[in-house]
């Protein structure tokens, strides 16, 4: 039976010391300031995002707060050939996959030509997937075409804690153990399923000890070290593309903000149990690893604060300038050909 | 005697059937602490404990199962899916199992569950949340669909649901729960499953409507009363099974009928409603009958949204052609 | 030129859609090794091995799943649910997936899927083995619904399936599967899934129907016939999206209709043939629209299933009445 | 993280001989004749089954023929508190529960009312289960109907191997795990669904190692041994009802017949590898041990067997003679009250 390591696989402490030895990735500034760039990025856009809703400019949102490392971490490893099937909180990990902050904001703002993607680099990879885990079957039927197809492609499927669940989760992993595909099921698991506790959500110890039920290993790694989820995924990945099938990557972190826009967490949590996470988080701990070991500099940090919220800015401009869709749109996509009933029902709205 | 918006009264309704019987049991994700993403349960867990309000896994599935197995085992739970979206992996329980269990053991064992989603558009909330599939699980014989269209008729009818012997899916319009309050009393009095509503009595067309439908029916129903035409409107509340008496002496005596509702148009709920008139009442119809209903799309995300749902402008269209029809 | 019985017809299409494309990929519980339990597979897996007819674990949820990720990502996979009855869990994956991907893509990522699966009743099979619900199915935005009457209409009608760009449940009487043969050409020929087919001309009354129960309806056409009542028998084929035109065209000629399925009747796909002609077929109805179908119960066990669906002498009698209708 | 023992827990080898110590009950002589008698009688209904249906007097029926020491061994220690929720191929367990075999033959004849179990033990237990796997959720619920309203039960439910690939065995047994119901999951794993054969159902290496997955704990039983099975089902049920909620027990078995009347296993496996497995079955198992160990004699056998196949006779001739329902039942149950349109309906079938 494989034994999923219960131990959690971490190469930065909270303070952003090494606790062992760095992969060799990791001890280059460069690639280094990368994963921070995409972190602090991230954060960007989710404050404006939060912003956004606030004041009535963009639909219900669920920012990544805290929790950036892991999209992150997943996306800088993964291949052109790799294709990434996102839950709803993987802003970071769509963007590093070539998402246009325009794109996503107008996901989010309510409109379906946010999933359009331009990049080539996204141009397979799937929209955020809403229904709670059922993106996993799709992953699992994802890496089903990359290996009949003889592509050396894997399928990336991110989803949260209460996704593990799901009946879906379940299904696809013991279908991925069963066919040995290459597929890599992420869960980040930042503790809550909206109120629900982790603990709630099912008595296993670790929800990587799930993939046992399947038969393939399972990793729990430290979700707020971008270093480890990187170097864990790219393990996966690679053991995903010599063959021997899948592989599920249990990331803990933690949900520093409200589950979404519509939610307050207030309601069911105490901030002295927030409190704590905050000085766990990601970005503050890979800046103060890039500061101690790569003398990452106070001018670096304010040039990236002030790029990354000009880019995240501009984004959002062209977005607030972007007219609704022509409401035939509706219409126009439900088949490559519109059938006549169709057409006769698109009759009814304005044209323009 | 109090107002109340629609959430509160299904609160209420809820705390009355939890006060009234010691089997009646709530879950679903977040209806705890959280008291519901709605507040549907707010307050709930705090007055009868953790283990009558309990919060479930994520889990469609066995919610559903979870429901049946313990009211055949003589709870009458309770149980929300979030959004109707995330019903669909609630159907298999609730057609092949919670429809069943009386008539595959003629009795033996029984099913009186409750199953409640929140459904329907117009709020700009994300893909998924805003469908409108009633006419999926009105399709399924051994079920009751109802819906209610009012905070009172929400209180009265989720009373009935709760102490219903069968299953009942309760598709509550999510756009309604805080649209606006009218007086409920929590006189623990249920309202029937088995009669429509006549909201309104009218002589030269009838429209038929439910849920979050009934404020532009009845907007449209105003308009139309400034323009000299009288419209009956029926309020169907129960969908499965609905009040064909109702609907076929309304229309027998105006002659003409809409029929109004959110979900896709194609063998959506309006669909058996025109089927039976023109089974029914055909030689009473004066004009063809007519359906406002979204189409057969997918919901649209927020920014056009508004151009799917069935305006006022559209139900007046048709009440209009259906007026001139010669 | 071959005599084939559907089944046979069914494995005929589906070798020579795998012959023309690579892509096309089988899956399914037993549908490898076994040929699929009613054999509708059978011999593929030796000819086309285990990677392109591939056995499922038990697993309805991710069958599903697993064709929608595969089509979106560029294969053609034809999925088998092995009974209708156990096709519920994949309809999250349907309505929530493959009935979207295009649309919410703007047409980026599409889903060319055909998910299989038997249906109906008739032959005695053990509950939950018998059921017909092809109008949950059929109200679901984006999706194709098809049901062959035939072997040469489901060798036809399955290969336009595979080849459509959009996901299409493909819905086989199992009734048919062996109840007759007939000459089919394995000519790669498609049919088209936007037309009915007019299976019989006639002046005096329209029947309409699909699958197994055009048997009955035709035998009701010929007995009528013998009456000196001329029936035109519509068969429908493609349900979702169906040939308004032509039924439309057809009881405007005959004045008269009668619809034929053995689904529950509450909601089912009759109603929205009936409502299309209430709508815009009003006046030239000589006689009010009768459907024939299953009762709004649960399909019985065997002992009382002849009971339940819909009889030549029921058809018969619907049409009786719509004739003297006056 | 639990560790399911993937020991397999067994008593009595292929031959009879006891491995290890007995338990208490198993050295009694009547308490093995009866669960001895109670397997026999199994499998005279079982042949009397599939005779019935060859000549087409009853429906498409599974036997449980070589896999009668699960349902036996299972359902000898449950309580009259407990509730039964079987899959279609536990008739043993359904008799023992005080099902009668008029009500099996009515059942498997087509008939609604084989499943208004007349038996006072029986009267909450559930009706077989055709959707593999959809009984678990309803096992679980029972569970929670059984805690909530203070009785001391446990929900037993019985499923095939193919079952545990279902998502909803997965939801269940999360759920039983986290809200620690009382609810014991039996795997009657013989090695198959219809043609999939168990090791193309899941990578598992056992399936209750699949209990790792929700958090609770997994044995694996010798499914050909009753003893074995009765005393890890006694522990289960124990456990269960002291409080600490659920448990997965996987059977070991093998289904030496078809999967049902309308299969043809010969399609997909070989009798030679079928053979072996009648060496392991367990009605020889347990004769053999009586033989040896309580002086079963060749006059006991031929007394059961005759009343065995006595018993079966007489309640197929019950069965055969018990007319068919009237057709207006098919609408008399599906609601306490009958609603307007169903009565409408009622209308067009006979009376009688
Ligand atoms: C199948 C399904 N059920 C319910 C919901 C409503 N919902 C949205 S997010 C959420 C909680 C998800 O928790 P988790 O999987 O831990 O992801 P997180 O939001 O924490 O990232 C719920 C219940 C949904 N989207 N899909
Ligand atoms: C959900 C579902 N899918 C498919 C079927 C058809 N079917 C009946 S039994 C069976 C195989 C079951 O295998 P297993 O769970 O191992 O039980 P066994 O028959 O071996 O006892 C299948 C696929 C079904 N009854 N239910
Ligand atoms: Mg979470
Ligand atoms: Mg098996």
């Amino acid at each position: 039976m494989p034994d999923p390591n219960v131990e959690m696989i971490r190469y930065l402490d909270a303070d952003g010391t090494p606790v062992q030895d760095l992969p060799d990735f990791a001890r280059q500034r460069d690639t280094l300031v990368d994963l921070y760039a995409a972190m602090v990025r991230t954060r960007a856009f989710d404050a404006k995002a939060v912003a956004l809703q606030r004041t009535g400019r963009l639909g219900t949102y669920g920012s990544s707060l805290g929790q950036e490392a892991i999209g992150i971490g997943v996306a800088s490893v993964m291949l052109a050939e790799d294709v990434f099937i996102p839950s709803f909180r993987e802003h970071g990990a769509q963007m590093m996959r070539g998402v246009s902050m325009e794109e996503l904001f107008l996901y989010w703002g309510g409109d379906e030509r946010g999933n359009d993607f331009a990049a080539p680099l996204a141009r397979r990879d799937f929209p955020v997937c809403v229904p709670v885990g059922s993106q996993f079957p799709q992953a699992a039927g994802v890496a089903l075409a990359l290996v009949q197809k003889g592509a050396r492609g894997v399928a990336v499927a991110v989803a949260g804690d209460g996704a593990t669940s799901k009946g879906d989760f379940y299904e696809a992993m013991n279908m991925v153990g069963v066919w040995q595909l290459p597929a890599v099921f992420v869960i980040n698991n930042n503790q809550w399923a909206i109120s629900l506790r982790r603990q709630d959500q099912t008595a296993a110890e670790t929800l990587a000890q799930k993939s046992v039920a399947a038969g393939i290993p399972g990793v729990v790694v430290d979700g707020n070290d971008v270093i480890a989820v990187r170097q864990v995924t790219a393990q996966a990945l690679s053991r995903a593309r010599a063959g021997p099938g899948g592989t599920l990557i249990e990331c803990v972190t933690y949900r520093l903000g409200d589950h979404t826009t519509s939610d307050d967490a207030s309601r069911y949590r105490e901030d002295e149990e927030v409190s704590p996470h905050w000085r766990q988080e990601p970005v503050l701990r890979l800046r103060n690893h890039l500061v101690a070991a790569h003398g990452w500099s106070k001018d670096e940090e304010e040039a990236l604060l002030r790029e990354s919220n000009d880019s995240v800015d501009k984004a959002a401009e062209v977005y607030l300038a972007t007219q609704p869709d022509r409401p035939r749109a509706m219409f126009e996509h439900m088949f490559a050909q519109m059938p006549t009933e169709l057409a006769q029902q698109a009759g009814d709205v304005a044209d323009d | 005697m109090t107002e109340m918006t629609m959430i509160e009264a299904i609160r209420t309704a809820l705390a009355r059937a939890m006060d009234d019987d010691p089997d009646v049991i709530l879950m679903g994700e977040d209806v705890g602490i959280n008291g519901g993403v709605f507040r549907a349960t707010d307050g709930l867990i705090q007055r009868f404990g953790a283990s009558r309000v309990r919060d479930t896994p994520l889990s469609e599935t066995a919610i559903a199962g979870v429901a049946v197995g313990a009211a055949v085992q003589g709870l009458r739970p309770v149980a929300e899916i979030q959004f109707m979206g995330f019903l669909y992996p609630a159907i298999d329980q609730l057609a092949n199992h919670a429809a069943r269990f009386r008539n595959r053991t003629r009795g033996r064992l029984t099913c009186p569950m409750v199953l409640r989603a929140p459904y329907g558009g117009g709020i700009g909330a994300p893909e998924h949340h805003s469908e409108s599939m009633e006419a999926m699980l009105a399709h399924i014989p051994g079920l009751r669909v109802v819906s209610p269209s009012s905070p009172a008729k929400a209180y009265g009818l989720l009373l009935a649901a709760i102490r219903d012997p069968d299953p009942v899916v309760f598709l509550e319009p999510k756009r309604l729960y805080r649209a606006g309050s009218e007086t409920v009393t929590d006189d623990g009095a249920a309202l029937p499953l088995d009669t429509a509503f006549r909201l309104r009595e009218g002589a030269d067309l009838t429209i038929v409507g439910w849920g979050a439908m009934l404020s532009e029916v009845n907007e449209a129903a105003d308009q139309l009363a400034g323009e000299g035409i009288s419209a009956e409107v029926i309020d169907l509340a129960t969908l499965k099974p609905y009040d064909r008496a109702m609907v076929r002496a309304s229309v027998e005596k105006t002659g003409r009928c809409v029929i109004v509702h959110e979900a896709p148009l194609t063998a959506g709920f309006g669909a058996e409603i025109a089927a039976d008139l023109a089974e029914h009442s055909l030689t009473s119809l004066l004009a063809p009958v007519h359906r406002v209903t979204g189409y057969d799309t997918v919901m649209p995300y927020p920014r056009l949204e508004a151009h799917y749902m069935p305006s006022t402008e559209r139900i007046l269209k048709a009440a209009r052609a259906v007026m001139e029809f010669q």
